[in-house]
């Protein structure tokens, strides 16, 4: 019936009105859930409710059941920004969203002014998984935290183990051209030149965003350059394609990507055959010698028919929970102060903790690669029967990077 | 390019020629094979938007029928049945659209006909999402066609992208064939001249556009089994593709099959020569003085070639339609 | 004084086929002006011609003595020259009313403007009322040109070529198919209406031709074979040879 | 004025349809102003907004598609230039403290869609129908394009954001509560529809509808179509800039989105649905399209498979859209036969719901199975709670859907008959006349 209520008080505002009873913490998750994102933002909201329910079975947060909330923004910013309108008229105080770091600066500009204009009803906004570094930087806000590592982060891990693997020699940048894949190709060309410069960067390449079927002339570049090693940002089709485009053409070389975990990922790895040579960088794999979080990767596959993308939302509902405790409310602000340079010890094993300067949270980044399976890796993705292997793992502290937030606090 | 070879620096010049020929060589041959897909995907809407004058914006998920009807088929039956099967289904779900949705709303106009199939895209990609899921489902090459055709300076050409082309090519051959050889294919061939004639002629109209819709969409769809495994099979694969194929189909020329066969070309040589470029203003000016380094016009001044090569073909439909309406080797305007 | 319509040594071809060969052809001014012919032989071309529809290939047509050809139609009407057609060609989803004003406004100034409310125009008003009474569509007023019956709509046909007060009015075959009655109708409307103007028509109906004409041309194959008073072409021994002789047989 | 134009022209209207007509904007313009006193939650003032946005917008497309007879697939173009526009206007303005307030700022979309609709008419108008529409997809897709490219202007990815509360202030309005943006809205959405109304009362209006209908005859009459086209593309993106704007103050910020395809479906969606014949057509169709893409998202999971059975459905069985279904019976109502229609519509209705209830029942099944299968078989949809995993589901679905259909059918065929009575009796008091 709520889902129905909702709808009428927007849509038939007759119906509207007063707030429910506040015997429900209520998650507003905001993310595509109908379109071309839409593969991906379901994923995500089932594995926030299977949280949700765990915490639940425990009793909940500070006495009170956690629902999540879907609504769909269709990836799109404004339909973003209404639904979040949405949200906050039936009662959530807490907002999530990962998909699209276009969507997450417009909901942290959203929150901010929101709470700015209307005192007394903080909203605070969890980001799972948009990595722009503009967020925790230039465009903090006190009422946003990332779970996720940036960009930035991510490639400061990236390149602190090239450092230390000699074997690459020319490296090929290949991106998509739209921020993301931008703060990908900078972030990679000045780190490399700064901690391996003898290292040559033999291309650098933006292609425009989901629109190439045919990436074989890229490939054909990548190929007269010479290069040993491409690194790339690609996700969704631009990512299975290149893959697959690359194999076609016989290209050998090694893939360091950010997203190669990602839904289709793993087929497309398969398909194009490369084996052991395609690498990700991510906050955590299913394959780590880690009872705890190896049980609840068996317990998430048993419901449903994917795997753990989002170790950070785990991290994310798990902290929340903490530091409700800790606040001994579930009041946004209170939350906000307690979650500010919080330690915890991270689902995969580990410290991590939430930086106070710019709400970023810093956490082990791993390393992994993805082929056939020894007895150490007991998880397959997608039923190709590959899976990943740790490959390194950079802790915490040496995933650390400065920023230009300044934080403006409330009064 | 070749240079009678008499000193040493005409070697190394050489060098930096063969780089250019090998440069030249790929790109056409890759330019070729995409202009082909696209040609592939595009011939089934010539026929149908020439004929019906139906903008058609479900073609593309025709094609994705095509995909997922393929991949299924394929997994229980193999590859090539699914070939021959996938295509009936979709025409056959076509020829349904056509006679119980298209033709009643054809009397209101164009428009209407338009906002028909954009609803039946809606639904067609919704019902695909319920079937199917929203994840990309594992549609692989058949391993018959799984190896390396030949190599060129060292870069595959895989055996299915040949096959890919030689479906193309038989396509388009055997709807010329069609058309100028049979009886049905000259009436076809009026119409799609001369729409309004036909009618008086005394023919069955309605069949013959029955025919020409199943028929449009089985093609869609047979571009959708052969194009699925070598790209991606997901609920959002019409989506993604875009208006591409209208802009094939126009800059070809209505009713013109050849046209559209030069127009998929003409683009697939294009986009693939634009993406193996550098250049930029910059690149050619010398960078930008250093006060407007932070101004809009540092963005056109660093663009490269290669970035923009995927608005060209819209650059190209807009400069056709302004200074030849018919299109390249169209019978009448747009 | 100059003619109100004069054609100098037009051609026109469409590809190789040659549809006029050599015309020329002087209409002076209050005259009223039949061009006869077989079908096919460019009679309809003619009237594009002179119009503006397309240009000649060769030749050049003169309106009051001012070159006109190449000119786009809007132009040429703006100098005063106003057609009919063949097949009808009205506003089919807007009232006889509306058909009528839309006609009226070039020439009362009106341009393309934006900022005049439309009911508020006298003198748009008067001159489409008068219009309206003169082509007897009254009653009709309000109906969609759409929905009008075949003779009420070649006379709103009529009535739209001559609103904007032309004073050369070219009419394409006005009364046909129209039933005897309703011709006879017709010629009166357009005797009454093209009062005091030059009128250049093309009609198949040849009493309404010897009715109405002063002077009659004949057109074959895309080349003038006669001109003159419906007497002299009476007796014209091509014109029986190659028009009337063909009729007959 | 003569005695002929009074005898045959349409009457002037009289001094009560005066005031009928004046009367019937009052009667809007209390509307909006009431309408956030019965309706005040932040969701359904900012619905209010976008449905205004939506309506100028809509109506601004309708000046190209019903009045002028051109099919755009880029109309968002303006809208989307337009926004971004204003957002950087308000970033100047604000940073130099100049002073402009808030309220004038739509004007500068509007001039923007104007100087842009300018810009890019002349050679779009040039041809119309499917040329028309099909350059107005290519510099669609070429500027939107074009805006992930230049990321200095339009912000890549992210867009661009602003703050309205910065602006010099009137009235001690600060434009931070929904409620103050609302009332903005409102009053522009007043003067756009007013103006555009005007609009179609000029000779331009006219010529427009004359092009529409026959663009060659339009040349006989001394008028270039081309410059009758060029001229309604222009103020078409003027008021499409106006659109643009009011989304940039109300979201405060500007992306990519707003220029692209997906903005242009929805306005022809929207326009289409209303219907393009009439004036009010693309108000109603803003409203229901903008309430339907808000609220249906919240009631079923699929909900793209009803708004594309909703389209289809619409164009198969109103192709005049919902004002043209309802104008269908002004003249029944005219001729007081409408009472004689009415029952039957009630008997065709019911087996159509049925029809309908039995499909929502068979799909929300097939997805409870399909996407969520691991998930509790106690499912809901449209608010209605049912056991997906009983048998007797299926065995319901069925008798509803076939059942309905069959007696739907004949019922409909009787509603048309009734139909036909009803008007023929209007006919012939039409010829007693």
């Amino acid at each position: 019936m709520r889902k129905l209520m909702m709808a009428a008080s927007f849509a038939l505002p007759l119906l509207g009105g007063g707030a429910m009873a506040q015997e429900t913490l209520k998650i507003g998750y905001i993310d595509p859930l109908s379109g071309g994102g839409a593969s991906i933002g379901e994923v995500g909201l089932k594995t926030f409710q299977f949280l949700a329910d765990e915490v639940n079975a425990k009793g909940g947060i500070q006495g009170k059941k956690v629902e999540i909330v879907p609504l769909d923004n269709k990836t799109n910013p404004q339909e973003s920004l209404i639904q979040a309108q949405k949200a906050i008229d039936s009662g959530v105080r807490y907002i999530t969203q990962g998909n699209g770091s276009s969507v997450a600066g417009a909901l942290s500009d959203f929150v901010t002014k929101y709470n700015e204009r209307n005192p007394g009803k903080e909203v605070l906004f969890f980001n799972y998984a948009a990595v722009d570094p503009v967020l925790t930087n230039a465009k903090c806000s006190f009422w946003h935290f990332r779970w996720d590592a940036n960009s930035d982060i991510k490639m400061e891990a990236l390149t602190n183990y090239m450092k230390k693997t000699p074997s690459i020699k020319n490296v090929y940048l290949i991106n998509q051209d739209y921020s993301f894949g931008e703060s990908v190709r900078s972030a990679a060309k000045s780190m490399l030149a700064a901690k391996r410069p003898d290292i040559k960067i033999v291309g650098d390449e933006l292609h425009p965003l989901l629109k190439i079927t045919d990436f074989a002339p890229y490939i054909a570049k990548i190929k007269a350059s010479g290069a040993d090693t491409v690194v790339t940002g690609n996700w969704g089709q631009d990512f299975a394609l290149l893959l697959k485009a690359a194999a076609d053409a016989g290209l050998k070389v090694n893939w360091y990507t950010y997203y190669a975990g990602g839904t289709g990922g793993p087929t497309a790895i398969k398909q194009a055959n490369l084996n052991h040579q395609v690498f990700a960088v991510a906050e955590g794999i299913p394959n780590l010698d880690n009872p705890p979080s190896q049980a609840f990767e068996k317990a998430l596959r048993a419901k449903y028919d994917f795997s753990l993308f989002y170790p950070r939302a785990v991290n994310e509902m798990r902290m929340l929970a903490v530091a409700a405790d800790k606040a001994k409310s579930v009041d946004p602000v209170k939350v906000a102060s307690a979650l500010e340079g919080m330690e915890f010890e991270v689902f995969n094993g580990g410290k991590g903790f939430m930086r106070k300067d710019d709400h970023q949270f810093f956490q082990p980044i791993y390393i992994a690669s993805f082929g056939d399976r020894t007895e150490k890796e007991p998880f397959d993705e997608e039923k190709t029967g590959w899976g990943w292997r740790l490959v390194d793992k950079i802790n915490a502290e040496d995933t650390v990077l400065p920023t230009t937030c300044k934080m403006e606090r409330p009064s | 390019m070749v240079r009678p070879e008499k000193s040493g620096r005409t070697i190394l010049l050489n060098a930096s020629g063969a780089a250019m020929l090998e440069l030249i060589v790929i790109s056409t041959l890759n330019g070729i094979l995409f202009g082909m897909l696209l040609f592939l995907m595009a011939s089934g809407l010539t026929v149908i938007f020439s004929m019906l004058g139906v903008l058609n914006f479900a073609h593309a998920s025709f094609y994705m029928l095509g995909a997922f009807f393929g991949f299924q088929i394929s997994r229980w039956f193999g590859f090539w049945t699914a070939l021959l099967i996938a295509p009936l289904l979709a025409g056959a779900i076509g020829v349904a659209v056509e006679r119980f949705g298209l033709r009643p709303v054809h009397r209101n106009g164009h428009v209407a006909e338009l906002l028909f199939t954009f609803g039946l895209a809606f639904v067609i990609e919704e019902i695909v999402q319920i079937i199917w899921g929203k994840s990309p489902v594992d549609f692989r090459i058949p391993s018959s066609l799984d190896f390396p055709a030949f190599t060129i300076f060292s870069t595959n050409y895989p055996a299915y992208k040949m096959f890919m082309l030689l479906v193309s090519i038989a396509i388009f051959a055997a709807l010329l064939i069609v058309l100028k050889k049979t009886r049905i294919g000259l009436i076809v061939q009026a119409a799609l001249t001369h729409p309004h004639m036909v009618a008086h002629l005394g023919h069955n109209v309605g069949r013959i556009f029955m025919l020409v819709f199943g028929v449009g969409t089985a093609l869609a769809a047979v571009a959708g089994v052969i194009a699925g495994p070598a790209l991606v099979t997901q609920s959002n694969m019409a989506g993604l593709l875009g208006p591409i194929l209208f802009v094939v189909v126009v800059v070809g020329g209505l009713g013109s099959l050849p046209g559209a066969f030069v127009a998929s070309l003409l683009i697939g040589l294009i986009q693939t020569f634009a993406v193996s470029m550098n250049g930029s203003l910059s690149g050619a000016f010398g960078p930008l003085s250093p006060a407007y380094a932070s101004t809009w016009l540092a963005d056109i001044w660093g663009v490269t070639i290669a970035q923009v090569a995927p608005i060209v073909p819209y650059v190209l439909l807009v400069l056709i339609l302004i200074f030849r309406p018919m299109g390249l080797l169209g019978t009448r305007e747009t | 004084m100059s003619a109100a319509i004069e054609l100098r040594e037009i051609k026109k071809s469409f590809g190789n086929i040659p549809i006029l060969r050599d015309i020329n052809l002087s209409v002076a001014q209050g005259e009223r002006h039949a061009l006869i012919g077989p079908n096919g032989a460019g009679k309809s071309t003619t009237f594009n011609l002179i119009s503006g529809y397309f240009a000649p290939t060769s030749g050049s047509v003169l309106l009051r003595g001012e070159v006109v050809s190449g000119l786009p139609p809007y132009q040429i009407n703006r100098r005063g020259l106003s057609r009919s057609f063949q097949v009808t060609n009205v506003f089919a989803n807007m009232s006889v009313w509306e058909n009528l004003r839309c006609a009226v406004l070039w020439s009362t100034g009106q341009r393309y403007a934006f900022w005049k409310n439309i009911d508020n125009l006298p003198e748009v008003r008067e001159r489409t009322a008068q219009i309206l009474a003169d082509i007897h569509l009254t009653k009709r007023r309000d109906v969609p040109a759409g929905l009008l019956t075949y003779a009420e709509q070649r006379a709103l046909e009529i009535g739209i070529t001559v609103a904007g007060g032309a004073d050369v009015i070219l009419l394409d075959e006005p009364t046909a198919g129209m039933s005897h009655a309703e011709t006879e109708r017709a010629v009166a409307l357009i005797r009454r209406l093209t009062e005091g103007r030059t009128l250049l028509i093309v009609e198949h109906d040849m009493s309404v031709v010897f009715g109405l004409a002063d002077r009659i041309s004949v057109l074959v194959y895309g080349q003038i074979i006669a001109s003159g008073t419906p007497e002299e072409i009476r007796g014209n021994p091509k014109v029986k040879e190659a028009y009337l002789g063909e009729e007959a047989a | 004025m003569s005695e002929i134009a009074t005898t045959v022209a349409p009457p002037l209207p009289t001094a009560t349809e005066k005031l009928q007509f004046y009367g019937m904007w009052v009667t809007a313009a209390v509307v909006l102003v009431l309408l956030p006193h019965l309706f005040g939650s932040g969701g359904s003032l900012t619905t209010f907004s976008l449905i205004g946005i939506s309506i100028i917008f809509s109506l601004s497309y309708n000046i190209l598609l019903g009045q002028t007879g051109l099919l755009s697939f880029g109309h968002a173009v303006y809208y989307g230039l337009g926004g971004f526009l204003v957002i950087h206007a308000i970033n100047i303005i604000g940073a130099n403290k100049l002073p402009i307030p808030l309220p004038v700022i739509p004007l500068i979309g509007g001039l923007t869609g104007l100087f842009f609709g300018a810009l890019l008419g002349w050679v779009s108008t040039q041809r119309s129908g499917t040329a028309f529409a099909m350059i107005s997809l290519g510099v669609a897709e070429l500027i939107a394009s074009s805006a992930l490219i230049l990321r200095t202007f339009f912000g890549g990815e992210a867009g661009v954001s602003a703050n309205r509360t910065k602006l010099f202030k009137i009235f001690g309005w600060s434009f931070g509560p929904q409620i103050q943006i609302y009332y903005l809205v409102a009053a522009w959405t007043l003067i756009a529809v007013i103006a555009m109304y005007a609009l179609t009362r000029t000779p331009l209006g006219r010529m427009c509808n004359a092009v529409r209908d026959n663009p060659e005859r339009v040349q006989f009459v001394g008028y270039n179509p081309h410059v009758v086209r060029y001229l309604a593309f222009c103020f078409s993106g003027f008021f499409a800039g106006i659109a643009g704007a009011l989304a940039a103050i109300n979201f405060e910020i500007a992306n990519s989105a707003y220029l692209g395809a997906q903005q242009s479906g929805t306005v022809l969606f929207a326009a289409f649905i209303g219907g393009i014949g009439f004036f009010i057509g693309p108000i109603v169709g803003a409203i229901f399209v903008t309430i339907l893409s808000l609220g249906l998202s919240d009631l079923t999971q699929v909900w793209q498979l009803y708004f594309g059975l909703i389209f289809i459905a619409v164009v198969l069985f109103a192709p005049g859209g919902i004002t043209g279904l309802l104008m269908m019976h002004r003249p029944l109502l005219k001729a007081g036969t409408l009472p004689q229609v009415l029952p039957s519509y009630l008997f065709a209705l019911v087996p159509t719901l049925a029809m309908i209830a039995g499909l929502v029942l068979a799909v929300e099944t097939i997805v409870h199975y399909t996407v969520n299968p691991g998930d509790d078989s106690h499912i809901k949809a449209f608010g209605v709670p049912f056991d997906a995993a009983s048998p007797s589901i299926w065995a319901i679905s069925a008798v509803l859907l076939v059942g309905g259909f069959l007696v739907a059918r004949k019922d409909w065929v009787r509603v048309r008959e009734a139909w036909d009575k009803a008007a023929s009796v209007e006919r012939e008091k039409d010829v007693a006349a």
